[in-house]
């Protein structure tokens, strides 16, 4: 025990307390709600997950630079109303083209918070939470009040979310949930074996010292933004895809859902810590909370925000507490 | 150096606040009325008096994002406890021992178990406005004493109602408390570095207790004064006020780092905001628009001077050069 | 009776369009049907319509009719969003000459509010949507409820209607087992559904008095593959609704004419501000091409006075697809 | 505004140690500042290898080959220490290679013959440990020039030793070395030519063979200075003060022992990283012990806040003023009065400004605090006026137990004069003084008696009468052991 806990990087140990946390959920869950330990239940979970994690996954990376990107749900509803009003008129464009224009789309509009921020040196708080109003301001001028609905789309997208790339018994590995996946694990590998991603790192961690050992770190936080962007035009994507009917108020809400995820996961709020890992859990477990509560008989509907507020609480504090005390039994073992 | 800076700072938000009246005064005829400018402060009443707390907050190097949520608790408790027969004047005091439970609770997580700010109000803002719901489900609470509802919507001294009033002093006290008293002084070196101030023997978790105490209370009476301004009460009271609120103070030059702002600044951002708004809304733009605007706003109002400073220094540069 | 009033054209009438907030589809028809209307009634003042983003609808509607009042704008035409919230400031736009005609949502105790243009009679959307429950669960089984917000005045309204509808003998053997909110957001409701589904296998109905909440229903057990199990009904908009009810995941729903609920709020507001009516029970008026309207006590609420629109239309597969282009 | 640095002219050579002294805020950080591309010039030119160059930022600097060690540590908190030698090296490959880099991380930390774990995250470790960092991610660059600013300010006489035979190694593979450093004995033993810088102006380049320690520093300051003597005999001192019992912090500290009296001045020598700051921050109630017992006049006292201390009267003047001593945003006067504020405080709270600024004034004359006025931001002053600041600070709370943690760290010859003097004069004026140093001159010259630490442990006690640099140096790493052993 004592040597298991000796070999952890103090990351690891964060990742641990919350993988208990997030057992403890569900195996609570599972004690009140019939059927929970079931693939429709996974199946649930996963895609609902899979809209938010890549948010979590850029918001993650703009916080590690010691920066915040309010931004995000408007960026998230300009890509997914505009990607479908552009297929409403072009639907032969080819699918992945359209992936690649919701990327662009997205990094555009973290390209502008990125400027603003890394070159024009105004705090992104300032910067996002201007852009989060600019953006929203826009889709709807833009939208002259329509709305995108499913009979607008072509059938491929509508069919999209039940795209299964393949099942194992009753639970089926829906392609959404999988682009998720595969976004999560190329972040995680690269910003823990990418040279290059080592940056963000640096420059959360100490700003001035970066300067000093020769990072550019206007260009890294300028490029956590555009990624965080570019990450929000993916969830813009399948956010069209599974829902169907975009209204301007698409995304409203989810700065502070992937900000609640990415705190949850560990992600240091005053930067240069966290992991993907850490982040795919907080995703994970913010979301477990949201869809068993509602699931949850003996919850009336107006006790859930009220439940969900304490769950997260509890589960910071728990792993607040975990973290610290595995941290001493490592201490000790030193 | 520092005092020189926050006064070009302010100097600029002057400016800005002279230009938006001068602007509104010659567009809108109505808005040099004393009714609308009373409106003007009244329909923002609540997030200009939490934004004055807010201040504190921030210059401390803390967030509080549950203020909103505090204030939607305490408005349905109060229509809670009318409605089952209360007096008004003990629900009064009931909800303002509310915030103060509310503000303690906060702080009892971020300066004793040391979480922070950002984590434990984002996750009190949920929780704080699920209390207020699970209150008031699907209801709505009207039938308040009329004296309640005058104190929210008529004039108390001269012309001008309560709310304003107690703006004006929570101003007066909080600025005095904020820049001369030994109090303020430990705001300010905490949000420079909590760790000088721990080693300097200043009390920093009481401090912190203190300031999130005052902020649940302040928005305790905010959210009454919002009860009594509407003469009603719904679970979704003052939601996504936060963000407003704390547009406010940075535009008012307040560091969302710690240690730097100044309540004046604050004041001067408030009466921009507004000003704006009322003048946008006078000229009929709409509530997008306006949104829009003061994001723009606010964003310039700290890029302008960066690209002014820039293309000084590397003026200067080639000058000598 | 007495005459129905006609209007008098080219007169000059400040009025004010103010929805719960900008950017769907429903409010955007009010507006055409007001346009339409101020075009027809060469109306010689001017047409504003703002309205609140919709994360600050409360607020934003509460500041707007103040500044409108500040304006001295003849009517504001409000679809209220804040519950007897915005009494306060509309009886003060009362008291300086601004008239506050509601439509779509009222205020609830008519606290400052001149007259409410009603889509429909709230009673009659209430047995309707019980109806509706009724013929797809075959007349027993449990159903729940997906609305909008929990203060949504309009959907609690309706909701309160059915629910005093179910108490009739002939739903005796239906149960309605939850009521849910989707905050009328497409993500939330459609989320909210299936843990409906989840939570109350049993379920034969969801019913979703909301334009929003209903696409976002079907949409759900479309992608679940329930359309064979659970049925969707309720509110929405035929253009919206078109694919799910040709394959039978939401066989019926029911709408008005948002386009005709501004056209008749707005003559009923143009009328109002020239003096040709005071919006007194009894009064008759004669709106274009809609024909006469009586203002009658509400019967639905305590106190109020009210323009019943009506009629509204039940979609099924007949109908939709016409209606939807 | 006047120019922090102005005139200056300095040529390196392969192969040479070159020392570049002056007063704190003679501008010397600012002129590496300018070599390594942090700061541009406002006027003049750096040649490299005979060619005008224009450095426009660390990178340039790299590509010519200059690497510096900065006065404050630049390490980063959250990578771990293998990572922070590596992080400004470009050709190192697409993606990590964690082996290798532990390996070579390893590599570097041995030659430089500390012990030290690579894995460890760098937000643990201790002033000099970064310094180690620092040292080794000059090294592992291939560096022509390395420029070191004060390395050694926070390092005990044993890794003094070992840095600058580090320094004599990499002159020997024809590497310039700039060394910049308040210990004139470095200067001396190590230096090829030295350079005297005041305020910003060049003063004299000269090889070290023609000046002498007198010579220097009236370079330095203008004008003839005191060396500081030896002292050989303890002081008159009071009665006793504090009495410490087997004084121990779990897996820290264990068994310190000690009586201070009014007067005295006792000095904690060690090596960096034997837990004399933590045996400090114990008694300012930081880190409360776990274990034995504190008396003070004679009752026992629990101590387990820093407010605690204070109101025994104890202050604690910390080794990392930009971390835990100063807030560097704040004007002087306020760090000034922080520590004191309840005095400044009239009713309601309210401050008294003009005596608040009249206290800093006093100390800026006391101290020389070089600064216009008392308005100034602390971050904006040089090192070792910074470090007068955080000493006013203290002063004023009037305490009767002072506790210095390496209280001349980067502080020039003349003002570490002036600290000296004050802290004679506090000790003669009755207040009892315990003091951190790795400096051992400095211990010479203050103590009365000597406390040796070793790993968490009390290596000995004694009278400064029966002390020399030898005795502590050969505790404080453990060589009487391997003496009496053998
Ligand atoms: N960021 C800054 N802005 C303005 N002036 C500065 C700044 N940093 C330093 N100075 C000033 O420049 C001068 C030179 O400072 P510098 O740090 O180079 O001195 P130094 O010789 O390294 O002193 P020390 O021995 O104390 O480290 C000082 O007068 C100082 O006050
Ligand atoms: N930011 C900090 N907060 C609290 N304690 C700190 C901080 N930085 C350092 N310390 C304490 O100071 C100790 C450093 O003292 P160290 O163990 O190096 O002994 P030392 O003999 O004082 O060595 P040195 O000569 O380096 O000062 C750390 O172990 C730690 O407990
Ligand atoms: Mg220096
Ligand atoms: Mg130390």
């Amino acid at each position: 025990m004592i040597q298991f806990f000796r070999r952890l990087h103090p990351q690891s140990l964060r990742i641990l307390a919350l993988a208990i946390v997030l057992l403890l959920t569900v195996l609570f869950f599972a004690s009140q709600i019939d059927g929970y330990f079931s693939p429709r239940m996974l199946n649930r979970i996963a895609t609902s997950v899979a809209v938010i994690l890549p948010i979590a996954i850029g918001q993650a990376m703009v916080v590690m630079t010691r920066n915040i990107d309010l931004s995000v749900g408007s960026v998230v509803g300009i890509a997914a109303y505009l990607i479908g009003d552009y297929l409403g008129t072009h639907p032969d464009v080819h699918p992945v083209m359209v992936v690649v224009i919701a990327l662009a789309l997205g990094a555009f509009c973290g390209a502008i918070n990125g400027a603003l921020v890394a070159y024009g040196r105004v705090p992104s708080i300032i910067v996002t939470l201007g852009t989060l109003a600019l953006f929203r301001t826009y889709l709807v001028e833009y939208s002259g009040a329509r709305s995108i609905t499913t009979a607008g789309l072509p059938q491929w997208l509508v069919d999209l979310p039940q795209a299964t790339v393949f099942s194992i018994g009753n639970f089926d590995m829906r392609l959404t949930v999988a682009m998720s996946l595969v976004a999560a694990i190329i972040f995680w590998v690269a910003l823990s074996r990418l040279r290059v991603a080592r940056k963000l790192y640096a420059v959360g961690s100490n700003p001035d010292a970066a300067v000093v050992a020769g990072i550019n770190s206007s260009l890294v936080v300028f490029m956590s933004f555009v990624l965080s962007g570019m990450l929000a035009g993916l969830a813009g994507f399948m956010f069209l895809a599974k829902f169907g009917n975009i209204t301007v108020v698409a995304g409203l809400g989810f700065e502070l859902k992937s900000v609640a995820a990415v705190v949850v996961g560990g992600v240091n709020i005053f930067g240069g810590s966290g992991s993907i890992l850490g982040v795919v859990l907080g995703t994970v477990l913010v979301d477990t909370i949201d869809n068993s509560l509602t699931r949850w008989a003996i919850v009336s509907e107006f006790w859930r925000e009220a439940l969900l507020g304490m769950l997260i609480m509890i589960a910071v504090a728990t792993d607040t507490f975990m973290t610290r005390s595995f941290g001493r039994m490592k201490g000790k073992s030193e | 150096m520092m005092l020189a800076r926050l006064k070009s700072w302010e100097g600029l938000l002057l400016i800005i606040l002279i230009i938006t009246v001068l602007a509104n005064a010659a567009l809108a005829p109505q808005f040099l009325t004393l009714q609308n400018q009373i409106n003007l402060f009244q329909l923002s009443i609540e997030k200009i008096i939490v934004a004055l707390a807010m201040t504190l907050i921030i210059i401390n190097a803390e967030i509080d994002l549950s203020v909103a949520s505090i204030m939607g608790l305490a408005a349905c408790t109060f229509g809670i406890l009318v409605e089952s027969g209360t007096p008004a004047g003990l629900a009064i005091i009931l909800c303002l021992m509310l915030g103060i439970v509310a503000g303690a609770f906060n702080a009892f997580w971020i300066a004793y178990v040391q979480i922070p700010s950002l984590v434990v109000t984002l996750a009190m803002l949920i929780m704080y406005r699920g209390i207020a719901r699970v209150l008031l489900e699907d209801r709505g609470i009207t039938g308040f004493p009329q004296w309640f509802g005058d104190l929210g919507q008529k004039a108390f001294l001269g012309p001008f109602p309560l709310g304003m009033i107690i703006f004006v002093v929570l101003l007066v006290v909080l600025g005095l408390v904020l820049h001369r008293t030994g109090f303020g002084r430990e705001v300010f070196v905490i949000g420079t570095n909590a760790e000088v101030a721990r080693f300097s023997g200043v009390r920093v978790a009481r401090v912190k207790t203190i300031l999130f105490i005052i902020s649940g209370v302040i928005s305790a009476l905010a959210g009454l004064l919002y009860a009594g301004r509407l003469a009603s009460v719904r679970g979704d009271a003052a939601t996504g006020f936060e963000l407003d609120i704390i547009t406010m103070v940075l535009l008012g030059g307040v560091s969302i780092f710690g240690g730097r702002g100044t309540i004046i600044g604050v004041l001067f951002s408030i009466l921009i905001v507004l000003n704006l708004r009322n003048g946008m809304a006078l000229v009929n733009v709409t509530g997008h628009i306006q949104t829009a605007v003061i994001g723009i706003l606010l964003i310039m109002s700290v890029l302008g001077p960066n690209l002014a400073e820039r293309m000084r220094s590397t003026g200067l540069a080639k000058a000598s050069a | 009776s007495a005459e129905a009033v006609s209007a008098k054209k080219g007169e000059t009438a400040n009025l004010v369009l103010l929805p719960k907030f900008l950017g769907i589809l429903p409010f955007d028809q009010a507006r055409r049907g007001a346009e339409e209307a101020h075009k027809e009634l060469e109306n010689k003042g001017a047409l504003q319509y703002i309205g609140p983003t919709p994360e600050n609808s409360v607020a934003g509607q509460i500041e707007m009719l103040t500044t409108a009042t500040t304006q001295k704008q003849h009517v504001v035409m409000l679809s209220n969003n804040a519950g007897d919230q915005i009494s306060a400031a509309a009886e003060a736009a009362q008291a300086a000459g601004t008239k506050v005609v509601t439509w779509d949502s009222p205020i609830p105790s008519a606290k400052g509010e001149t007259v409410f243009v009603a889509q429909v009679d709230f009673t009659q959307i209430g047995v309707v949507m019980a109806d509706m429950a009724h013929s797809m669960m075959g007349g027993s089984g449990e159903f729940v409820v997906l609305s909008a917000t929990p203060d949504a005045a309009n959907q609690n309204a309706w909701i309160a209607a059915m629910n005093e509808a179910l108490k009739g003998d002939k739903y005796k053997d239906m149960k309605l087992v939850d009521t849910v909110y989707g905050d009328d957001q497409s993500e939330k409701s459609y989320n909210a559904a299936l843990a409906l589904v989840d939570k109350h296998p049993n379920i034969k109905v969801i019913m979703a008095p909301t334009s929003v909440g209903i696409v976002a229903a079907a949409k759900a057990l479309q992608d679940e593959k329930l359309c064979d199990k659970i049925k969707v009904s309720g509110l929405g908009v035929p253009a919206e609704m078109v694919s799910y009810t040709m394959n039978g995941c939401a066989p019926e729903f029911a709408l008005w004419s948002f386009v005709d609920l501004g056209y008749l709020t707005y003559y009923t507001s143009y009328l109002l501000a020239a003096g040709a009516i005071k919006g007194e029970v009894g009064e008759e008026i004669a709106a274009g091409r809609m024909g006469n309207f009586k203002i009658e006590k509400d019967p639905t609420r305590a106190a109020g006075n009210r323009i019943l629109m009506g009629p509204f239309t039940v979609y099924n597969k007949d109908n939709v697809e016409a209606a939807a282009n | 505004m006047t120019a922090a640095l102005s005139d200056m002219s300095l040529a390196v050579v392969p192969g040479e140690i070159h020392a570049v002294v002056g007063e704190n805020g003679a501008g010397k950080s600012t002129l590496i500042k300018i070599m390594t591309g942090v700061y541009q010039p406002d006027s003049g030119e750096i040649l490299n290898e005979g060619k005008a160059v224009t450095i426009r930022n660390t990178h340039g600097a790299q590509a010519l080959g200059i690497a510096a060690m900065y006065q404050e540590p630049m390490v980063f908190p959250d990578l771990d220490v293998a990572e922070n030698i590596f992080i400004s090296h470009r050709n190192l490959g697409t993606f990590m290679n964690w082996g290798k880099l532990y390996q070579s991380s390893d590599e570097l930390i041995s030659r430089l013959g500390v012990s030290l774990d690579v894995r460890r995250a760098a937000s643990g470790l201790t002033l000099a440990e970064q310094q180690t960092v620092e040292i080794a991610r000059a090294l592992s660059l291939n560096v022509k020039v390395l420029i070191m600013d004060e390395p050694t300010a926070s390092l005990s006489a044993h890794e003094v030793e070992r840095l600058l035979n580090i320094g004599k190694a990499l002159k020997a593979r024809g590497v310039a070395v700039l060394y910049i450093s308040h210990r004139l004995d470095e200067i001396f033993r190590i230096a090829d030519r030295v350079t005297v810088l005041r305020d910003g102006k060049h003063i004299s380049t000269k090889p070290i063979a023609e000046v002498n320690h007198d010579g220097l520093v009236k370079d330095m300051v203008g004008r003839a200075l005191d060396k500081f003597a030896t002292k050989t005999k303890a002081n008159e001192h009071g009665p006793l003060l504090l009495s410490v019992k087997n004084l121990s912090l779990d897996g820290v500290f264990r068994n310190v022992t000690f009586e201070l009296h009014k007067g005295e001045v006792l000095c904690f020598g060690g090596l960096v990283g034997s837990r004399r700051t933590d045996v400090g921050l114990a008694l300012f109630g930081i880190s409360p012990s776990t274990g034995g017992s504190i008396e003070l006049d004679g009752r026992q006292v629990v101590i387990s806040t820093p407010q605690q201390a204070m109101d025994y009267g104890i202050a604690y003047v910390s080794e990392d003023r930009r971390k835990l001593g100063l807030a560097m945003t704040m004007p002087i006067y306020a760090n000034a009065s922080l520590a004191s504020l309840k005095k400044f405080l009239r009713r309601f709270g309210f401050i008294d400004r003009a005596a608040e600024n009249a206290m800093a004034e006093q100390y800026r004359e006391r101290l020389s605090i070089r600064s216009p006025d008392v308005k100034i931001e602390v971050g904006k002053l040089s090192g070792g006026n910074q470090q007068k600041v955080m000493l006013a600070k203290w002063l004023e709370t009037k305490p009767r137990l002072l506790i210095f943690d390496e209280p001349t760290r980067g502080v020039d010859v003349g003002a570490k004069a002036e600290v000296h003097n004050i802290i004679r004069e506090l000790a003669k004026q009755g207040v009892a003084i315990l003091v951190i140093s790795s400096d051992l001159p400095e211990v010479m010259a203050l103590a009365d008696r000597v406390l040796v630490m070793r790993e968490g442990q009390q290596m000995g006690i004694f009278d400064i009468s029966d002390c020399s640099q030898e005795r502590v140096i050969a505790l404080a790493t453990g060589q009487d052991q391997v003496a009496s052993a053998a």
